[in-house]
């Protein structure tokens, strides 16, 4: 199987299991590591006398986890077919959806659009606050803005719809020349 | 002495006030809005009453239906905390009308240091230096090019109704001021209705350095010393320490006895704090005085070995201060780190949610001022900040060796965190040689936004094996039934998962 | 300076170890025994390795595995922590052999104080205060009236090769001298073989009052104060303190010289404690050295701001001790208690099992010292205590009143602890005044076993409800379904039930 | 519903429940608390005002509880039923059984008596350790030792049969006049 960690995706192979002790194919190299885990995400291996205590957070998809070990942070990725699929589909790594909604329940502070407004990838469509901080709500890709739903000092709950776009469709060649 | 206290806060602060009065054996009244039934303070407290909705405004700013819980209850005092209603003067004065003590200074007092002008005058009066300037309101661009002369350059041009940023001008040299007090002058008008502008010296890449004072009815004032402030992310403070890497004992001296002055000058009394601007050649002034409990007061109680809450309820009953200054005496070096529920890689967005999972760091030097445990869900109505870790040792390197100590053992799951932010600030050199100012984390901005380097290149495999063992154990658990059949006693939920025991993953 | 070290140890200490290890850099091993793979020391280490089975002997007492593990992963020292293997002067010789540091003082050292009958003449020799007496054979009932009388009553008859109570007479008058000698000596030959037996004054409810001290290779020693350690439950320490209420200054240099001299005559390297019997007329007798850390450790750390594996790491990397006895001066008042897993109502058998909701007390002040989390299941084979709890505050009742509140905070189901017990302490005159010898959990053992009074009538009602309705929700699961389904999403376990949500209970 | 704690039995009924708000009647007195818990024991209950925390300890036999509320313990029993029946039986209240088991893995320390040693409620049959404490195993009644399967020294499992006695059939009257 497949799994993807920064930008290297490694091939795992499970060869067999021993009460804790696990041995693995990483990438064609074998590994035998001695594991256990909690359900809330405690993970312990440990490998050639080395001790690497982790914690193991699932995403809601149940195939992407972050990974933090001491002061580090990973981002992996189960790649199964459905991901495969999905992966050789997209073109950016990070794609602009037609609607911008609120992340977690807030207010709408500051509106930085109106209809019609050209926006850059990185422009700011909203200045949002929730839990008392002010953040930024940003596109990622060339878009213009198509309808406003929300107005400044507006509360709204998390995922309510505030402004939907057209996203630019060009290639990165086009945006070069302009 | 005072017998029962009403809370009227939340979080961490609400916490850290009932435990001294626990311990004074003073009874404790939380309140709590509609949002945080399941907040620890509720649990903590000998009586709980809900005061509303999850909205502030309508349950712990609700000054009307406070009071009226103080009253039903027959509570003597009133602690606010910091935040919510900790220096509004009109709630300070209706606790007092009211016949309940509210433990902060008078009503008046937090009005005029409330009052940034006129809090400004006070301290000219009591000959605690202010950052240099006219408050005149200036009339011609001559006259302006001629203050700007006497100050000496840069000069910040200010609005005196301004606020938020606007109506500013920064002036770095004289040729640049006629163009600027023309285009503040309008922009003030425009902004304010009013074009009253004046300018005050601009203060570069301050310093900000805070004493604590304290103050009781009988006119004794002291100061314990001083904090540095100066790790802030758009003025909101993130780490601080005691004492400052950058203050002499000299200046000690100095600072501290205005910083005495400056509370006397208002009758100040209970705790309260005189924040200074420092420049690079030790010069400081006034900047404001906030007339409550500091978010950082644990660092000044660590270093000093004092309880300020339970002095803080002390001068509220009316006795005098039983500390002389002569009796002040710092001791080692301790630091404080802002724990925030935030996403410190998504521009610090706040990160409510459920706790998974949750480790706090303890052992020698250690202490934790939080109030949240595992599967409790931080609600999105407050402060994403969940608790504080302070640390103490001997120096300040032994301090900030400490301090990431901490924070590597400090695990949270289910929430994004800042930790591994704190954590990379505790490995800038800035930091650990003690040369920064309020400038610093966007002098390291680039520092500190990479991932620390591991040394240990089996890491990101061990990564890579944690995650495809855990995915491999759900996809066979998905298979074969719940796990929560076979894992958990209803009640008794074993932690460790019977990963040894079972047989085999995927058919082995 | 060392750089990795091997903790051959479990538990708190092996964490309290680790942890001043990390803050230096000092890469850290740890060993396990198969019981303790989800033991937190195994986690916390860069390194950890299986050291053999459950029990202590095939494990935690092998000293050839551990020394094997040490050699293979080229750790330059080795902490033994307390008990175990710390006190093994063959263990710390061996080490020695294996070109490994032993982080202790010299095995002859332990050897020496091991051996409580060389122990008393070295210390003889020292001119450290013994109990009075002799340790020559008595030939005869004559010669023991006259030792009697010299050394004066009561007094304590001892078979020089007695243990755990065998052997022993205590007389109170000349009376009963002959009597007592022909018995002990008889039962001395039935019991041991040898017919030896001498004679010690005996001490009635002393104090037991231990001071810290610390050498370096250079032949320095200081001592760091004292530590009350009268609350005892069948010479076991459960409460300490220090200050000791009892110590005068006075008393403090006396006994703090004399514990100097009682290092220097063995020439004593580390941290170690010399323990006194202190009588009620403040005369103080050499008892025994701990040739090791003391579990009770960290109130001297916390009155003095010291961190004694630091100093143990530095003095066993050969530097001198950065410290002098000038430098050492006590600032306010420490109490640890030792949390156990025991039924304090049964006896205090111990109690092991699934640690199903811990519940840690923090906030100003304290210090917790453990190594047990929520759903860990502490293992039967070890000592049961799980932690301890320390406070620190500016005077004794104002640490008597954290401890209590921190006793309150300490919440810990699906094991038996004693902390209730430790709280009942906490509120017995005797010890709020200061008024306590080792005596004192049996003269106030009828106060101590009773449940304190809770003033509010309705607890008892409360209690009634919250059983009542667990009971009917669960009954009411057993009918619907598991709760597991409902409640508990796989991995997230949302912890406040959805009480609130369900239509009713039973059918309502 | 009959509920025991102490020496009282309280006659417990549910009469209504609305979210988080629950009315009650508590020997004849009515109780409208408003009640929070968690799966892992910790209960609060918010009543006239005060705020009562609680951790709740359900016994295995999930009708008897231990319940904790700062410094105080109580041992609340739910009486169903069958037990009732139960009660019924008993006739002290303490029984002692005819077997002594090992309480938890651990050593046999010292044997305190032989085949036919006759012991009073209170005496020590076995001295036990566990967890590196010593601790004596008692016979809560009067009782004649008929068999023993254990030798001091012996490591023995949890439960493990290390004392079966014949427990002295006598009333309290007989016992008063020996």
């Amino acid at each position: 199987m497949e799994v993807q960690i920064k930008d290297r995706v490694a091939e795992v192979e499970l060869l067999e299991k021993n009460e804790n002790s696990v041995r693995l194919s990483l990438d064609g190299k074998p590994y035998e590591v001695d594991m256990v885990m909690t359900d809330n995400g405690v993970c312990s291996i440990l490998y050639n006398g080395r001790s690497y205590n982790m914690e193991v957070v699932r995403e809601k998809n149940g195939k992407t986890y972050k990974v933090n070990r001491r002061f580090e942070s990973y981002e992996v990725e189960i790649i199964d077919a459905q991901a495969r699929y999905l992966r050789a589909r997209k073109k950016d790594d990070v794609r602009q959806e037609n609607d911008l909604t609120a992340p977690m329940p807030g207010k709408v502070v500051q509106l930085m659009v109106e209809v019609g407004t050209e926006l850059k990838g990185g422009d700011t469509v909203v200045v949002f606050e929730a839990m008392k901080m002010q953040s930024s709500l940003k596109v990622t890709a060339d878009c213009v803005v198509r309808e406003i739903f929300v107005q400044e000092g507006d509360s709204v709950a998390s995922g309510q719809l505030l402004v939907r776009l057209d996203v630019v469709e060009t290639n990165k060649e086009e945006n070069d020349e302009k | 002495m005072i017998k029962k206290i009403l809370i009227a806060n939340r979080g961490e602060i609400a916490m850290r006030v009932m435990r001294s009065c626990r311990e004074m054996n003073i009874a404790t009244v939380a309140v709590f809005s509609e949002a945080d039934r399941t907040s620890k303070h509720v649990f903590y407290a000998d009586e709980a009453y809900c005061i509303g909705g999850a909205a502030s405004q309508d349950s712990y700013l609700n000054i009307d239906r406070i009071l009226e819980v103080a009253a039903a209850c027959g509570a003597d005092a009133v602690h606010p905390g910091y935040g919510f209603l900790s220096e509004n003067a009109g709630f300070a004065r209706k606790c007092g009308e009211a016949g309940i003590i509210f433990i902060g200074p008078h009503a008046d007092t937090i009005e005029t240091m409330g009052d940034k002008i006129a809090a400004r005058k006070k301290m000219i009066e009591a000959g605690v230096p202010v950052v240099p300037g006219t408050q005149n309101n200036l009339h011609s661009a001559e006259e302006a090019v001629e203050v700007c002369r006497k100050i000496g350059f840069p000069v910040m041009l200010k609005a005196s109704q301004g606020g938020g940023g606007k109506g500013m001008r920064l002036i770095r040299t004289e040729a640049e001021v006629a163009e600027a007090y023309l285009a503040a002058k309008s922009e003030a008008m425009s902004s304010f209705g009013d074009d009253t502008v004046y300018i005050e010296r601009f203060v570069e890449n301050p310093h900000h350095i805070e004493f604590q004072i304290l103050g009781d009815t009988s006119g004794n004032v002291i100061h314990l010393c001083e904090r540095e402030c100066s790790v802030q992310r758009r003025h909101q403070k993130i780490v601080e320490e005691s004492p400052s890497p950058f203050v002499t004992p000299e200046l000690r001296e100095r600072m501290g006895k205005d910083a005495v002055a400056a509370a006397r000058a208002v009758g100040y009394v209970g705790a309260g704090t005189i924040e200074f601007l420092v420049d690079a050649d030790r010069n400081y002034y006034f900047l404001e005085m906030n007339t409550r409990l500091q978010v950082e007061h644990p660092i000044t109680e660590e270093v000093l070995g004092i309880d300020l809450v339970k002095e803080q309820i002390f001068v509220a009953s009316g006795r005098p201060l039983h500390l002389r200054q002569s009796d002040i005496v710092q001791r080692g070096h301790a630091i404080e780190c802002r724990i925030c529920a935030e996403d410190a890689d998504a521009n610090f967005m706040p990160s409510p949610g459920l706790i998974r999972q949750l480790t706090e760091p303890n052992g020698i030097g250690v202490r934790i001022d939080s109030y949240v445990s595992e599967g409790y869900e931080i609600p999105v109505h407050y402060d994403p900040m969940i608790g504080k870790l302070i640390v103490w040792a001997t120096t300040r390197k032994f301090a900030i060796e400490r301090m990431r100590r901490c924070l590597d053992e400090y695990k949270i799951t289910g929430i994004k965190t800042n930790i591994a932010y704190l954590n990379a600030i505790m490995h800038v050199s800035d930091f650990e040689r003690g040369d920064y100012n309020t400038s610093f984390l966007e002098k390291n901005a680039d520092s500190l936004s990479q991932n620390r380097r591991e040394s240990d290149p089996e890491v990101e495999n061990m990564a890579v094996i944690a995650a495809f063992i855990d995915y491999m154990v759900n996809q066979e658990e998905a298979g074969v039934g719940t796990v929560a059949s076979d894992d958990v006693v209803r009640g008794t939920i074993s932690r460790w998962r019977e990963f040894g025991k079972r047989k085999g993953v995927m058919g082995i």
